[in-house]
């Protein structure tokens, strides 16, 4: 099948890329997925104001439409997956000079010889579908566009359209009445769009396009009410930032570029991720380019999904209206950071040579956000800026499961935060729109009795979250903690590599999860109601779409039961890892760890330790104080913190964490005076905001003095210098016309007399 | 032999000649002094004409002798009209027109 | 020894224009003599009929096209001549046009006026024709006397009367020279005329200090003609204080007799001695250029501004010479470069002056301030102005770049190291130049007018002919440049070989 | 149809708008609404022959030079009247053509301050022979004298029509770009000499440059004296002081052609003259190109942080944005210069709405300074949201045409042509990286001050803040439309150049063989690739397809 050619420099063998242009109808064409959300955009633009739902009943129509579609897809790739044996396509590459890399060597034969015997232990091989056309031709290299469907973009899709199916039925009702209700419709349509666009591209040129569009809708629905300064100010920030990333996804892009190009006989580089993937994970393309570039893509996904130190505009960006925040800001947008890891996992895998180490810059960011996101969802008093924290957070698991290797499990919690995440920011979002607040401490507390539906649904959210069993929360945060690699009796063995540091993190996250999820049930649900007004239960078009999130956040988690588990026949488990894992050329050789009981328990045990004390702080101790005080009190006076200097050590010290990174921005904080709570909060907005406020107003102090001193000085003087010259040395010129006819008989004569001598003297 | 001294004598004419017009202030003066010129001019001529026996020399002597006269006609009315509107004929005070 | 005065062989088809010209000339004076006040509203259109008929023979002589050598090689008649002689007749014609009705306001005796200036146009072609030191000499006093009278026209106003004198004063001192000049010439070549001249040098005596001192103060003389840095001075003055008819004449007509005689001295006479001319030329033009540009920077008198512009613009005509002894094919290119810029210089600066004299008619000054606004009065002349300065200027597609593209290809196709030199600094100088031009028209176009009578300006039949032929030539000389340069391939060279 | 496009196309749409202006000077100044008619009636006829030039070219062979003419000009100067349509001029031509229409519909009714609608458009007329007749010439000196006949018009819309300023910074503008195009004049000159081509046709002195090798010093200078020449005009970083003064102080109608065509005109040179005439001399300039390009970018974007005036502020940024073109033009691969035409192209276009934006913006508020403005999306919807739609093209967001410009000029800073320094062209390309965010930077900053939040209490109940008027909607429809189209579908510009590139560079610039596709790089005779056969004195070739 693969021609060795015998000695020429050069030789040209082709590998297999595990994909295939066969596939059913609706893997062929699943471009009309996206294509249908951008008509609905342009729709609503033009014709929106004249429909009688203002264009809403235009996008909701669109994204039914989309879903089934994505359905569809679902079931077709599952049947494709099973039973497919087409033929797969492979590409010529010059292998020659660059020798295989040691322990892939026998990978690389074994790919060779077709029969992709023992492809880890998911069975047959699962080849994608690849659709392209070619889009344009510039200087030689040929720019194609298309749509690459196979595991994890069916599930991408599955949960995009879902999720913001129910946000545009929920926002009929939550932003009806708006000034711009027909503009906010036409964005969240080319939202869905533009990341439907996203999660099919087949090349990474398509995927930056999408990106950036991604991003722009971002700033437009941020900044819906942009009459508000702060408003548009957390708009641009937003952008700003996501650009910030987009120069690392720029040139990371443009290395994968060239760099395949030199594999690639006669053309300069392909953008296909397929290529891409294949020629890194078969360790053709040199380690220090994969390296810079996966630093490069990283920076990018930090920015996206608001990792450590780019996040600081995901919690300003909670001033867009509470649907956004829940479609883009919790289920999608911010996901697709760590979706395009999963994409491009090859490159990651061999550049952060993530199997086989023990601390990758990936695993140790995603560990360090998960951590950060948690302390910091523990101080605030708006409900979303909580749940802004903890979606940080969660990103945080994602990339560290990723980091260890644990690449379905962090699919799965991607696929389950989607759900419960959305679930829990449109139920804030239903308890501001009757509270007209969202400030827990001063306006809310005692809902459930007056909320019950959103209350209900808020729990089940929050427990999901937390990651009680059986909920789906439990099932992801348990695979990712088995796949670190375990540690001790924690079992979870022969992961990627030995991960403990990573492990304790996780674990100590979990049970920040559970507490700071308990401290914000408290405080909305409980203790007596501290707002004005009288809240009411919202309409259906809330609370239905919360109730069929709260049910997927319950039993989305039995789709990827682990494989030792007992209680459920061996075909219905890991259904998740077998459809959703590609077992094709263009993906990395990851080893699956094995899931163990110890762990599960251990875990649990962590998260119900969190959740009680959290409890006893606020359902015991602060019940009581309220009920002797009268009024319903959200934190006693002289809390645990404050009295005991253990406490405020141990807090200090996860703060200390900061002057680190606050050490690491060089610019040192005020003295620290207010409480422990407060200072946390305000180190967090008031130094990190600042930083990046500053480097806009050096920025513009720069250009200031750069436009003043140097433009306008020195080089525009320079020419106005050149004209002064001219024109004063002709005053002095002028002066020798005295007007004396004898001075000029004198200068004649003078001049002829000199000239001749000269001439004589010289020649 | 007998050339270099007309030469020289023409030299010095012609010089004398040069410093009346660049330092006379009275314009009959300078008229002079360039008759001094074109005469120094002529015994150029003429001597070299005399030296190489080449008729033109004296033809172009007797055209300089000419026009001179006629140049020194126009030169005197226009000093004339200088004297009929200034009531002076101080060349250093005619620098109306200047830079 | 023959005793009898054998009669010299005269080709009278040679000499025609010259004797036609002469006899108009003589009879305009019997005709002021005889009727007086009768004849003064003729004399103009006379003395334009005659220029006319001087022209034919001339038109016949180019068909004919031989060289005609007359009087042994003194006087000659080829195709050189008859380029200059024709525009010596147009550059008059036109100055008869502008001056018609400006010369009788101040009433002065109009025909007088009409006679000097066809003396002075004959003393021109003369010059253009002669090849010999008498005859150049000659020439030079009969075009230079009454151009002194024509400068000093207006006897009653101070200002004519002190550029007269000047002028004369120069004038005469500047010959004097030339002639101490000539005679040392002549002293050391002993003949006058230019061929034997070069002959003699080429048998080697031309290395002697006294002919570098003679050759040095006969271009003196000349460069003082075509008001070259630093014999310029009294062109401002003059410039300013006579009628600006006179100042055309002058800018364009004598300063072209001007490099008549210098092309024919450094042609046919010592283009041999290239190593002594050269470097003086090259100096003369560099040092025209830029005091002419720099000091017509500060310039508020648009007279004066147009002295220093001629002066500067001399400075890019002499340019071409300061390379012509490199060999004699970049000697003939410099020729024509010369010549052509020539032409096409007095169209544009005779173009300028006559909308200058309309202009000053109705705004009574010659200062640049007057001329603001002058879109909003005057349209028709700002536009034909704006022509005028960009073509100075050298802006395609006028004809002006023509010119200065030219003595640019000259200097840089030389090959000589400070030919390359040569032509930055005018590069620089045409840059400098462009803002002055472009300051007058930009304050005719974009200011408002002082005052706010906006009449229009009342053109006379005679000054909007001029101004047609100018702009005529002016464009067309820019569009179709290879008109112009067909008619200055000419070359003086082969004469001299 | 075809060959009377064929013989007379190219001549007809250069001098049709002189002729339109000739009509126009005859009559007389008060009839404003026959000037109006005609001047729009001679420009529509232009861009309807410009059309059908698209139609007839034969777009698989844009290498080769189509509806050429070839007659003699002025032989004392072996100068010849050469026009010749190829892949890169096309686009470039056809903006033009699109551009000036636009303008005289958008100057319909408002003309600038001394109302005289017949000299403006009689000046507008000329600026598009200027245009239209450089982006065809194939001949140095025709190229010249239409480079030349660009700047009069400009010099006097500005000094005439222009703001308070305007004296300085027309005669700034004259002065600057006319020492450019004297020092090009003397590069022209010294490389037809020192060649000794018997013509100045630029096909003629490549070939004569390959043939007797010009020595590697002399192509250095004349590359600087052309380098200089164009990089004024383009601007490059420490030539550009002219722009920002000519742009504030230039009508609105001048400004976009300003921006939109006459800075195409140093970048195009570049690309049709200075590199495929001196290949040896571009490798060795290059890197210092790209250093000045990417200072330009980020120099470009400082700058635009620190204005106060929103139409200084959109000067500063196409200083920025030609950065990008000129970084693509210097990497010297095809891929390069195919991105660079596509920024101009681009940067046309959006540059271009921006001015129109901003003269609106003018003539409502009367002021341009950003602290006054503000809320304009709440007083002028759609004209708020037209802006947001610019400032998104400009900053280069993908989907738009802005982002084929830049992000193609980006790539290819990473693999430069060989012979250049490939370290210093990967710094480049991280800083032209960094340039983008830059961008997004000001022009959000400017959106956000201007359009967002609301209206200042000074204007606030102003009526004369409208929203687009009819004139103003049929002038900027075609613009945004063409953005959005070249965004989605680059090809209708890439189809035209990327084999006339390919071609102006293979031959006289050597890509190492095995990497380029085109294997067989025979050394191609400069004029076969230029589709000239050699032209006898006066016969005229049409060498078509």
């Amino acid at each position: 099948m693969i021609e060795l050619l015998a000695a020429t420099t050069s030789s040209l063998t082709s590998i297999p890329l595990g994909i295939t242009q066969e596939g059913n109808w609706f893997l062929q064409n699943a471009w009309l997925i996206p294509l249908i959300p951008a008509l609905s955009f342009v729709g609503i633009l033009f014709f929106g104001k004249r429909l009688p739902r203002g264009g809403s009943e235009l996008g909701i129509a669109a994204l039914l439409a989309v879903f089934l579609l994505s359905i569809c897809t679902g079931f077709a790739w599952m049947d494709h997956r099973d039973n497919f044996h087409g033929e797969e396509i492979s590409q010529t590459i010059i292998n020659g000079e660059h020798g295989e890399h040691g322990e892939h060597g026998e990978h690389g034969e074994h790919g060779e010889h077709g029969e992709h015997g023992e492809h880890g232990e998911h069975g047959e091989p699962s080849l994608a579908v690849v659709n392209t056309a070619t889009w344009f031709v510039t200087g030689g290299v040929e720019f194609s566009v298309g749509t690459l469907v196979d595991g994890p973009a069916v599930m991408m899709l599955f949960v995009v359209t879902l999720v913001s199916l129910l946000v545009h039925i929920y926002s009929t009702d939550y932003v009806a009445g708006d000034r711009r209700f027909t503009h906010f419709f036409a964005f969240l349509s080319l939202f869905s769009a533009s990341m439907l666009l996203l999660v099919i591209s087949e090349n990474t040129l398509q995927l930056l396009v999408s990106w950036e569009l991604v991003g722009l809708c971002s700033f437009a629905l941020i900044g819906h009410w942009w009459e508000e300064k702060d408003n548009s100010n957390a708009a641009l920030k937003a952008f700003l930032t996501n650009r910030v990333g987009d120069m690392g996804l720029l040139i990371g892009v443009t290395i994968l570029f060239f760099a395949s190009g030199e594999m690639i006989p006669d053309s300069f580089g392909s953008f296909s991720i397929a290529t891409t993937n294949t020629l890194a994970s078969s360790g053709l393309l040199s380690h220090s380019t994969l390296l810079i570039a996966a630093c490069c893509l990283m920076a990018a996904v930090m920015s996206k999904s608001g990792q450590f130190f780019l996040h600081t505009w995901l919690p300003d960006a909670m001033a867009g209206p509470t649907p956004v925040s829940a479609l883009i800001h919790a289920a999608t947008m911010v996901v697709a950071g760590v979706f395009m890891i999963a994409r491009l996992y090859g490159v990651f895998f061999e550049g952060f040579s993530i199997g086989g180490s023990s601390i990758n810059l990936m695993a140790l960011v995603g560990g360090f956000t998960t951590l950060v996101g948690a302390c910091l969802a523990f101080v605030q008093r708006d409900i979303k800026k909580v749940l802004a924290y903890s979606t940080i957070s969660q990103l945080g698991y994602m990339v560290m499961a990723l980091g260890v290797g644990a690449w379905t499990a962090a699919m799965f919690h991607l696929f389950t935060h989607a759900f419960f995440k959305a679930c829990l920011f449109l139920g804030s979002g239903s308890v501001a729109h009757s509270v007209h607040s969202f400030d827990m401490k001063s306006d809310m507390g005692g809902l459930r009795k007056v909320m019950p539906q959103t209350y209900r649904t808020f729990i089940i959210g929050s427990i999901a979250l937390a990651g009680l069993p059986p909920f789906a929360g439990f099932w992801s945060k348990d695979e990712i903690l088995v796949g670190t690699g375990g540690w001790g009796i924690m079992g979870g063995t022969n992961g990627n590599g030995s991960y403990t540091f990573m492990l304790v993190m996780g674990m100590i996250t979990a049970a920040l999860t559970a507490a700071y999820m308990t401290r914000c049930v408290y405080l909305t649900f409980f203790g007596e109601f501290r707002g004005h007004g009288n809240p009411h239960e919202s309409g259906p078009r809330i609370t239905i779409p919360l109730w069929i999130l709260a049910v997927l956040a319950v039993f989305a988690g039995f789709l990827n039961l682990p494989k030792g588990f007992q209680l459920v026949p061996e075909s219905l488990q890991e259904r998740f890892g077998h459809y959703v894992e590609p077992v094709a050329g263009y993906f990395p050789k990851i080893s699956h760890a094995t899931p163990s009981w110890s762990l599960a328990i251990i875990s649990t045990i962590i998260v119900v330790a969190g959740i009680s004390l959290a409890w006893n702080y606020y359902f015991v101790k602060v019940e009581k104080a309220s009920k002797e005080s009268g009024q319903s009190l959200t934190e006693l006076p002289d809390g645990l913190t404050t009295r005991l200097t253990i406490a405020r050590m141990g807090h200090t010290l996860l703060v200390n964490k900061y002057y680190l990174d606050h050490l690491y921005t060089g610019i040192i904080t005020r003295a620290v005076k207010e409480p422990i709570a407060e200072l946390t909060y305000r180190s967090n907005q008031e130094i990190l905001d600042r930083t990046v406020d500053t480097v806009g107003r050096t920025a513009v102090r720069v250009g200031q003095l750069n436009y003043h001193k140097i433009d306008q000085k020195i080089v525009d003087g320079f020419v106005n210098a050149s004209g002064r010259i001219s024109s004063d040395s002709g005053e002095e010129l002028r002066k020798i016309q005295s007007g004396k006819v004898q001075s000029y008989a004198a200068i004649l004569f003078a001049a002829a007399t000199i000239l001749a001598g000269l001439l004589i003297v010289i020649v | 032999m007998l050339l270099n001294q007309f030469l020289i004598l023409s030299a010095v004419l012609f010089s004398i000649g040069v410093y009346g017009v660049v330092t006379r202030r009275n314009g009959v003066m300078v008229l002079m002094s360039i008759e001094l010129i074109l005469n120094s001019v002529n015994i150029n001529l003429v001597a070299f004409a005399a030296f190489r026996e080449a008729i033109p020399g004296e033809v172009f002597a007797l055209f300089v002798i000419a026009v001179a006269a006629a140049e020194v006609g126009v030169g005197l009315a226009m000093v004339l009209l200088l004297y009929r509107n200034r009531r002076n004929i101080d060349l250093a005070r005619i620098d109306s027109m200047k830079g | 020894m023959i005793l009898a005065f054998e009669r010299p062989a005269i080709d009278w088809h040679a000499v025609a224009p010259e004797i036609v010209l002469l006899s108009v000339g003589v009879l305009i004076t019997l005709l002021d003599i005889l009727f007086l006040e009768k004849a003064r509203p003729y004399m103009a259109a006379l003395s334009g009929l005659g220029i006319l008929a001087t022209a034919i023979p001339l038109l016949t002589l180019g068909i004919d096209g031989t060289e005609r050598v007359l009087f042994d090689g003194a006087y000659v008649v080829d195709n050189f001549s008859l380029v200059l002689k024709a525009i010596f007749l147009l550059a008059g014609y036109v100055v008869i046009l502008l001056s018609t009705n400006y010369i009788v306001d101040g009433d002065y005796w109009e025909s007088e006026y009409y006679g000097l200036l066809l003396a002075s146009l004959m003393g021109m072609i003369m010059m253009a024709s002669s090849r010999d030191l008498i005859s150049i000499f000659v020439a030079l006093e009969l075009l230079s006397i009454p151009a002194y009278l024509m400068v000093a026209w207006r006897k009653r106003d101070p200002k004519s009367n002190e550029a007269g004198l000047k002028y004369y004063l120069m004038g005469v001192f500047a010959s004097a020279v030339m002639l101490y000049g000539m005679s040392l010439l002549f002293g050391v070549s002993g003949t006058t005329v230019l061929s034997e001249i070069a002959d003699s040098i080429e048998a080697g005596n031309g290395s002697s200090s006294v002919m570098t001192l003679g050759i040095v103060f006969v271009i003196a003389g000349f460069a003082f003609k075509v008001s070259a840095v630093p014999f310029h001075t009294w062109a401002p003055d003059v410039y300013e204080g006579a009628p600006t008819p006179v100042t055309a004449f002058l800018s364009v007509a004598s300063k072209a007799a001007g490099f008549v005689a210098l092309l024919a001295l450094i042609f046919v006479g010592f283009y041999e001695l290239s190593n002594i001319w050269e470097p003086l030329i090259w100096i003369l033009a560099a040092l025209s250029m830029t005091v002419g540009n720099l000091v017509a920077l500060r310039q508020t008198n648009v007279v004066r501004l147009m002295a220093y512009s001629g002066v500067a613009q001399t400075g890019f005509m002499i340019a071409p010479l300061a390379v012509a002894g490199h060999s004699l094919t970049t000697g003939d290119q410099a020729l024509s470069a010369i010549i052509t810029y020539l032409a096409i210089y007095a169209a544009m600066n005779l173009g300028a002056f006559a909308v200058i004299i309309t202009l000053a008619r109705r705004t009574g000054s010659a200062e640049i301030d007057s001329f603001a606004g002058a879109f909003h009065f005057a349209p028709g002349l700002t536009v034909a102005m704006t022509i005028f300065l960009f073509s100075l200027a050298g802006i395609p597609p006028l004809g002006g770049w023509f010119a200065k593209f030219e003595v640019f290809r000259v200097l840089a196709t030389s090959g000589e190291a400070w030919g390359y030199l040569l032509a930055v600094v005018a590069a620089i100088n045409s840059v400098i130049a462009l803002f002055y031009y472009a300051n007058i028209a930009r304050k005719m176009w974009a200011e408002e007018p002082s005052e706010n009578d906006l009449k229009n300006v009342e053109i006379t039949p005679s000054l909007v002919s001029a101004l047609a032929i100018c702009v005529l030539v002016t464009l067309l000389f820019g569009i179709f440049p290879q008109l112009v340069a067909r008619f200055t391939e000419v070359s003086l060279l082969a004469f001299a070989t | 149809m075809d060959n009377l496009l064929d013989s007379w196309g190219l001549t007809v749409a250069t001098f049709s708008p002189l002729v339109g202006a000739l009509v126009m000077f005859l009559i007389p100044k008060e009839k404003e609404y026959e000037h109006k008619i005609i001047a729009l009636v001679t420009s529509l006829w232009v861009a309807f022959v410009g059309f059908m030039l698209l139609i007839w070219f034969d777009l698989d062979a844009t290498e080769k030079l189509q509806y050429v003419v070839d007659k003699s000009w002025i032989d004392a100067i072996h100068s010849r009247y050469v026009v010749g349509l190829d892949g890169i001029s096309l686009p470039l031509l056809l903006l033009t053509v699109l551009i000036v229409p636009l303008c005289i519909v958008y100057s319909w009714n408002h003309f600038p301050d001394p109302k005289n609608p017949k000299t403006f458009l009689i000046l507008i007329l000329v600026l598009e022979t200027g245009m239209i007749g450089t982006f065809v010439a194939q001949d140095m000196v025709l190229f010249f004298v239409f480079f030349e006949v660009v700047l009069l018009p400009m010099f006097f819309m500005i000094a005439v029509w222009g703001g308070p300023n305007r004296k300085y910074a027309s005669l700034k503008f004259f002065l600057y770009t006319l020492f450019g195009s004297a020092l090009m004049l003397v590069s022209f000159l010294s490389l037809f000499f020192l060649t000794g081509a018997e013509s100045f046709v630029f096909s003629e002195i490549a070939d004569n440059v390959v043939a007797h090798t010009v020595s590697r010093t002399a192509q250095l200078w004349i590359f600087g004296g052309m380098f200089l020449g164009f990089g004024i005009k383009v601007p490059m970083f420490p030539f550009h002081t002219w722009l920002p003064d000519a742009h504030t102080e230039a009508p609105t109608v001048g400004s976009v052609i300003l921006a939109a065509v006459l800075l195409k005109l140093g970048t195009y040179g570049f690309v049709r003259i200075a590199i495929p005439l001196l290949p040896d001399a571009a490798v060795e300039w290059a890197p210092w190109i790209g250093l000045l390009a990417v200072i330009g970018i980020i120099y470009g974007a400082f700058c635009c942080l620190a204005q106060t005036d929103m139409k200084r502020l959109i000067a500063f940024s196409s200083v920025a944005h030609m950065g990008f073109v000129m970084l693509g033009i210097s990497t010297l691969t095809d891929f390069g210069i195919n991105a660079a035409i596509m920024g101009m192209v681009a940067h046309g276009l959006i540059t271009g709405m921006l001015f129109f934006l901003a003269g609106s913006m003018k003539e409502r508020y009367h002021t341009l300074e950003i602290k006054r403005l503000g809320g304009l999306l709440v007083q002028a919807p759609k004209m708020g949201w037209i802006l947001g739609f610019c400032a998104m093209a400009s900053l280069g967001l993908p989907g738009l045409a802005g982002f084929w410009g830049e992000f193609p000029a980006i790539l290819s800073a990473y693999n430069p042509a060989n012979g250049l320094p490939v370290e210093t062209f990967r710094t480049f390309m991280v800083i032209a990286a960094l340039g983008t965010v830059l961008a997004a930077g000001y022009l959000l900053w400017l959106l956000q001050r201007s359009a967002f939040g609301t209206p200042k209490e000074e204007f606030a109940e102003d009526p004369n803040i409208y929203d687009t008027t009819k004139t103003e909607w049929i002038a900027w429809a075609p613009l945004l439309a063409l953005i959005l189209a070249i965004g989605i579908y680059p090809n209708l510009v890439f189809r035209a150049t990327d084999a006339a590139v390919d071609a102006s560079l293979t031959p006289c610039l050597t890509i190492d063989a095995d990497k380029s596709t085109h294997e067989e790089i025979e050394s191609a005779h400069c004029s076969e690739v230029y589709g000239l056969s050699d032209h006898g004195p006066d016969d005229h070739t049409a060498s078509k397809g």
